[in-house]
């Protein structure tokens, strides 16, 4: 796991400001939920944070690299996504070893590794599935497990809230303090 | 995202447009806009001094007036059962695909030999002892007929087009949203109409742009059936380049078929936006 | 009435209207097919029959003709040129156009679009002039060259269909997990887009196999079947005219069936 | 991957044609002898005996002149001999050689005048003739009008014949090719209009040409109204859609070759002026692009040799071009041909009337005229004087521009032909 480090970012589409100077430090092994209403910014700082977007001002630095000119696949982060954008075209199994598969790891290791994050979230029957053969909790559990398959240093999850079905399941303890925020 | 990309995606399909077809279409409307190497509008006003010009266009318009929206109709009764289909889908899809491959002229020659006076629909009506002896369906003065001949000959020859690209953009629609709709009480027709027509809509786009343009240049099957009865836009550019071996009136009137097909496609781009924020 | 037995009327209304329509498209298929396998006699006798005699002599004069297997594989290598280039070039701009707001994004639309919009008959005389000079006159990848011109908006417009309704945050998951942008696309998008892929490689592959006017002037000694044959059937005896029209229909309709899957490919899949 | 396999077999594919073979065989480029089974014959039995072979293609008129004009501009080509009709040749004049040392001592010196297209070089040289005639199923014989021979029928007495044929039979039994690809232009040119008035041009608007026009107007009521997309009229002999017609020898020769005993094949009717009928004539060219022009020129003299013509009678229903014996053994239509032509070529009130010359290209615009007056008065029924009038100021303008003194049967004129 590694820090995260926000420093003064922003971002502008167009004339709209959705952030305007943004400074945070999530430091490593913490727990930190964004709150805020709708429309606030949250997804786009996250989405700034995964790489997806890029800031208009302002660094980001994870585990001590400046990260904001890389690429997503190059942060060590994973996402879980609003909608859970689980791939419909590949089973639960192959949802969960995609990015594994990326990493061209052996395919013992990426058998291992999924069944062991498939347990860990209770899909372990559903590994032959498709997406559209699941429910929504379901689903969400799959993108989950799909993000901790990764053993990533930083997970990022955008309304996890919305099913709390998977949150249940977390590994994670929820013992990290929810940090209201100003935006 | 870089932004370059775009660009980079664009220019292999950009190269082929310019090389083959930019090119030739340059020299092609400059013909059109030239006589006898001088910049004139010559060309086209005996293109619209023609006696013929006037039924020449109001038949290309009417006749795509009419066929591309019972296409229309029809390919989204095809598409629809075949979504709803559960056994024999692949095979019904087939069926209903098969005059794709069949090209304009084949489809003429087919459609005459069921029309002509000792053709099939003759024939099957003699034997079922309807009428005595064989009538005439294509004569000159029953334009009416001779009319629908064609456009049954168009929808029979060219809804697949519409069908398949519908029927691939049905396919993308979550079958949550209509779920959904069941759950509050839609009727098919309800979910069809608020549903499914709106999300289908960049596939109708497509399905529509190509389908109108290619209406305004039907011409095989229509000499096929309609002989000189109908003179339509493209019979009679290709009767100006080949026949009259007058380039520039041609070009003219190619110049028009591509107005009156950026014109619609305009048109059908106004009426079936779908504002970047409404797209999945 | 029951609910059950409403239902049940209306599957069967539905049955027969799929069962109509099917007859609708195939009717005159069938009648094509009685034309090109029966004697010469029957194909210009009054009342006709219904039913082929299967006199194979019109069939065995197309098979027999010289040329005939040399223009088929010519055609073959055109169409499937043309579907590679076609695919190759249309798709990425249908995605370009999906995904991305950018300058001259309509006016490449409005291009792509004339290209359709425009007779070719007109645009052959510059383009045989082009190709005799640069040397691509008839020549197998020449032709594939304007027939992928003409097939280039079905696959534009279709993919761009198909790539504007497949949910940009797939794209980006695959890019959180590992993925650059061309692994992202060929791996999550691609798939997806298989029905609309198949959509265009069809009308590539028909655009090219029906063409008539631009092979009979770009090709001399590589003709495509197309024109080799249906030039010439309009002027043709009647018995020939409907074996050649037939000779000509079955390849399509063997390409036609061997897509069909793809076509479906992601039927049902699709759901999020 | 059945798709990646593919693939590569057209990629594979590209480069193998890519690499091409040489050309060896000469191209002749032709718009006749386009029916699949004339080519084929034309390709095993005419051409084959020429050394090394020749790539016949014929072709559409279409792409036939855009690739001949396409080989014009880029200044290099591939097309060794053209053939055509003496429409399709004469827009061409400017991008053909000159064949004034080819042999043509056995050629008419109508015929070759023709083949001058105006100009002093010989620009084509004719290579087979043909003309139009009149065919009736014998069915239809029985209700010839009283006296009428059918190898001296006037206009007058076709119209009654086909009145009849008409009241008997239910429905209008003649056929005439009105259709796009019909040859009806030359009807009204080279038959009905010379036949009343003994002109094709001069009297164009003249009392006797509306005569001609009015008794045309009633041979359409009892002409088959789907006409209008007839081309080749020997279909509708054969269907029996029709029982008699007008058309070009090499249109009706099916329905002979199909049912030898049931047509008979006879002359163009008659009219106040004469038994007027138009020749067809093909001829054959040298592109100034032509690979070979040796090769080019051999393959002409070639086409020109007597037992060749007589192959492509056989081949193609259309006649020598130079005096030889025709052997008996020829196809029904030939022979069904041959006898009518002799009648019509032969009858005392024979007037001959010669394809339009010295139009350079435009023939097409030409031929337009004729076709529009008959779409305007027959089809579209407008008053006939005053289309005679119209269409005759569009003739004037395209005779002046064209700068064309006057042909058979109109009376030579000095400076472009006048029309009256």
């Amino acid at each position: 796991m590694a820090e995260i480090e926000i420093k003064g970012v922003g971002k502008t589409f167009g004339a709209f400001t959705a952030l305007h100077s943004i400074d945070l430090t999530i430091k490593d092994q913490e727990f930190v939920v964004l709150l805020g209403a709708s429309g606030c910014g949250k997804t786009t700082l996250l989405r700034i944070i995964a790489g997806l977007d890029s800031p208009s001002k302002g660094e980001v630095w994870i585990g001590g690299r400046r990260v904001d000119k890389l690429p997503p696949r190059e942060r060590g982060i994973a996402m879980v996504f609003q909608n859970y954008a689980v791939f419909p075209h590949l089973t639960v199994f192959e949802n969960i070893a995609f990015g594994l598969r990326m990493q061209k790891l052996p395919q013992a290791e990426v058998t291992q590794r999924v069944t062991r994050t498939a347990e860990l979230m209770h899909i372990e029957a559903l590994l032959q599935r498709y997406s559209g053969q699941l429910s929504g909790g379901q689903r969400q559990r799959v993108a989950v497990a799909r993000a901790l398959a990764m053993e990533p240093d930083v997970i990022l999850m955008d309304e996890p809230l919305s099913n709390l079905d998977a949150l249940v399941w977390m590994p994670l303890g929820l013992q990290g303090h929810f940090e209201p925020l100003n935006m | 995202m870089p932004r370059l990309l775009p660009y980079l995606l664009l220019a292999p399909a950009t190269a082929f447009l310019c090389l083959f077809f930019l090119y030739p279409f340059s020299l092609v409307a400059i013909d059109s806009l030239t006589d006898r190497g001088a910049w004139s509008l010559r060309n086209f006003e005996r293109m619209a001094d023609h006696w013929k010009f006037g039924s020449t266009f109001r038949n290309t318009i009417l006749l795509a007036a009419v066929v591309v929206p019972l296409q229309l109709t029809l390919a989204l009764m095809m598409a629809s059962m075949v979504s709803r289909l559960k056994r024999a889908r692949g095979a019904v899809l087939y069926i209903f695909a098969i005059p794709l491959g069949i090209s304009d002229l084949a489809a003429g020659l087919v459609w005459l030999a069921i029309f002509e006076q000792s053709g099939f629909l003759n024939s099957a009506l003699t034997g079922l002892g309807l009428i005595d002896h064989p009538q005439l369906f294509l004569g000159y003065q029953s334009k009416g007929v001779i009319f629908t001949a064609i456009v049954l000959t168009e929808l029979w020859r060219a809804t697949a087009i519409m069908m398949v690209i519908l029927v691939a953009g049905m396919g993308l629609i979550p079958k949550e949203y209509g779920e959904a709709a069941d759950v509050f009480g839609a009727s098919r027709w309800q979910k069809f109409r608020r549903i499914t027509l709106p999300l289908l809509k960049p596939s109708l786009q497509t399905a529509l742009i190509l389908r109108v343009i290619m209406a305004f240049e039907v011409f095989a099957v229509v000499l096929a059936l309609g002989g000189t009865n109908l003179p339509v836009l493209m019979s009679e550019t290709y009767h100006w380049q080949f026949t009259m071996q007058e380039r520039g009136v041609a070009a003219a009137y190619a110049m028009v078929i591509l107005g009156i097909s950026v014109g619609f496609t305009v048109l059908i781009l106004r009426l079936l936006h779908v504002p970047k924020e409404a797209r999945p | 009435m029951s609910e059950t037995t409403v239902r049940h009327a209306g599957n069967r209304v539905f049955i027969a209207a799929v069962v109509l329509t099917c007859i609708w498209v195939l009717l005159p298929i069938y009648l094509l097919a009685i034309n090109a396998l029966s004697a010469p006699a029957e194909v210009t006798g009054f009342p006709k029959r219904f039913w082929p005699s299967f006199d194979l002599a019109s069939i065995q004069f197309f098979l027999g003709f010289r040329g005939v297997t040399s223009a088929l594989w010519n055609s073959v290598q055109v169409a499937a040129l043309t579907m590679v280039m076609a695919i190759g070039a249309g798709a990425p701009a249908g995605y370009a156009i999906a995904r991305f707001d950018f300058p001259g994004k309509q006016v490449f639309r409005f291009m792509v679009v004339m290209t359709r919009a425009f007779p070719l008959p007109l645009l052959a005389l510059p383009l045989a002039v082009l190709f005799i000079r640069v040397g691509l006159d008839d020549t197998v990848i020449g032709l594939a060259f304007v027939h992928t011109t003409l097939a280039l908006p079905f696959a534009v417009l279709i993919t761009y269909s198909l790539f504007s309704g497949i949910p940009y945050e797939l794209e980006e998951a695959a890019l959180t997990l590992g993925c650059n942008r061309v692994q992202a696309f060929w791996k999550v998008v691609m798939p997806l887009a298989a029905p609309g892929i198949a959509a265009s490689a069809v009308f590539a592959f028909v655009v090219s196999w029906n063409e008539v006017f631009a092979a009979a002037v770009l090709t001399i000694e590589h003709r495509t079947l197309t024109a080799f044959l249906l030039q010439s059937l309009d002027v043709s005896p009647l018995p020939l005219k409907f074996a050649g029209g037939a000779a000509l229909v079955v390849p399509a309709l063997i390409f036609i069936f061997a897509v069909r899957k793809y076509l479906f490919a992601m039927w049902g899949i699709a759901n999020r | 991957m059945t798709l990646n396999r593919l693939r590569g077999a057209t990629v594979v594919a590209g480069i193998l044609t890519l690499a091409g073979p040489a050309l060896a065989e000469p191209l002749f480029w032709s718009t006749q002898a386009k029916p699949v089974e004339e080519s084929q014959r034309m390709r095993e039995q005419v051409l084959a005996g020429f050394p090394g072979g020749v790539d016949y293609q014929p072709s559409d008129e279409g792409p036939w002149i855009t690739r001949f004009q396409a080989e014009a501009q880029a200044g290099s080509g591939t097309i060794a001999v053209l053939g055509g009709l003496h429409g399709d040749l004469s827009s061409l004049g400017a991008n053909l050689i000159d064949l004034a040392s080819i042999d043509t001592s056995g050629v008419g010196d109508a015929m070759l005048e023709l083949g001058q297209l105006g100009t002093a070089e010989q620009k084509y040289i004719p290579w087979m003739q043909a003309t139009y005639l009149m065919v009736a199923n014998k069915q239809a014989l029985p209700y010839l009008p009283a006296g009428a021979d059918i190898n001296a029928l006037t206009y007058d007495q076709l119209i009654e014949w086909t009145k009849a044929l008409a009241e008997a039979t239910g429905g209008p039994k003649f056929g005439f090719p009105a259709g796009p690809r019909g040859l009806k232009h030359r009807f009204f040119q080279g038959f009905l209009l010379p036949a009343y008035t003994g002109s094709t041009v001069t009297e164009f608007h003249s009392a006797e040409a509306e005569t001609a026009w009015n008794a045309f107007k009633e041979l359409w009521k009892y002409t088959n109204p789907a006409s209008t997309g007839y081309g080749f009229m020997q279909e509708q002999l054969v269907t029996d859609e029709v029982w008699v017609a007008f058309d070009h020898v090499a249109r009706i020769a099916d329905a002979f070759n199909q049912r030898p005993d049931d047509f008979v094949a006879f002359p163009a009717p008659a009219g106040p002026k004469g038994r007027a009928f138009m020749p067809v004539l093909a001829g054959i060219a040298v592109p100034t692009t032509a690979p070979d022009r040796a090769q080019s020129l051999a393959l002409i003299e070639y086409m020109l040799r007597p037992e060749t013509q007589i192959a492509t009678l056989r081949a193609t229903n259309f006649f020598p071009v130079i005096a030889t014996e025709i052997p008996a053994d020829m196809p029904p239509s030939v022979r069904a041909s041959a006898t009518a032509i002799a009648a019509m070529t032969g009858a005392p009130d024979a007037l001959p009337a010669l394809l339009p010359m010295g139009l350079g290209d435009k023939g097409g615009q030409f031929s337009q005229i004729y076709t529009d007056t008959f779409e305007r008065i027959v089809l579209n029924g407008q008053p006939v004087r005053a289309v005679l009038d119209e269409q005759a100021a569009v003739l004037r303008a395209l005779m002046v521009e064209a700068n064309a003194p006057c042909w058979a049967p109109d009376v030579a004129s000095d400076g472009p032909c006048p029309v009256n």
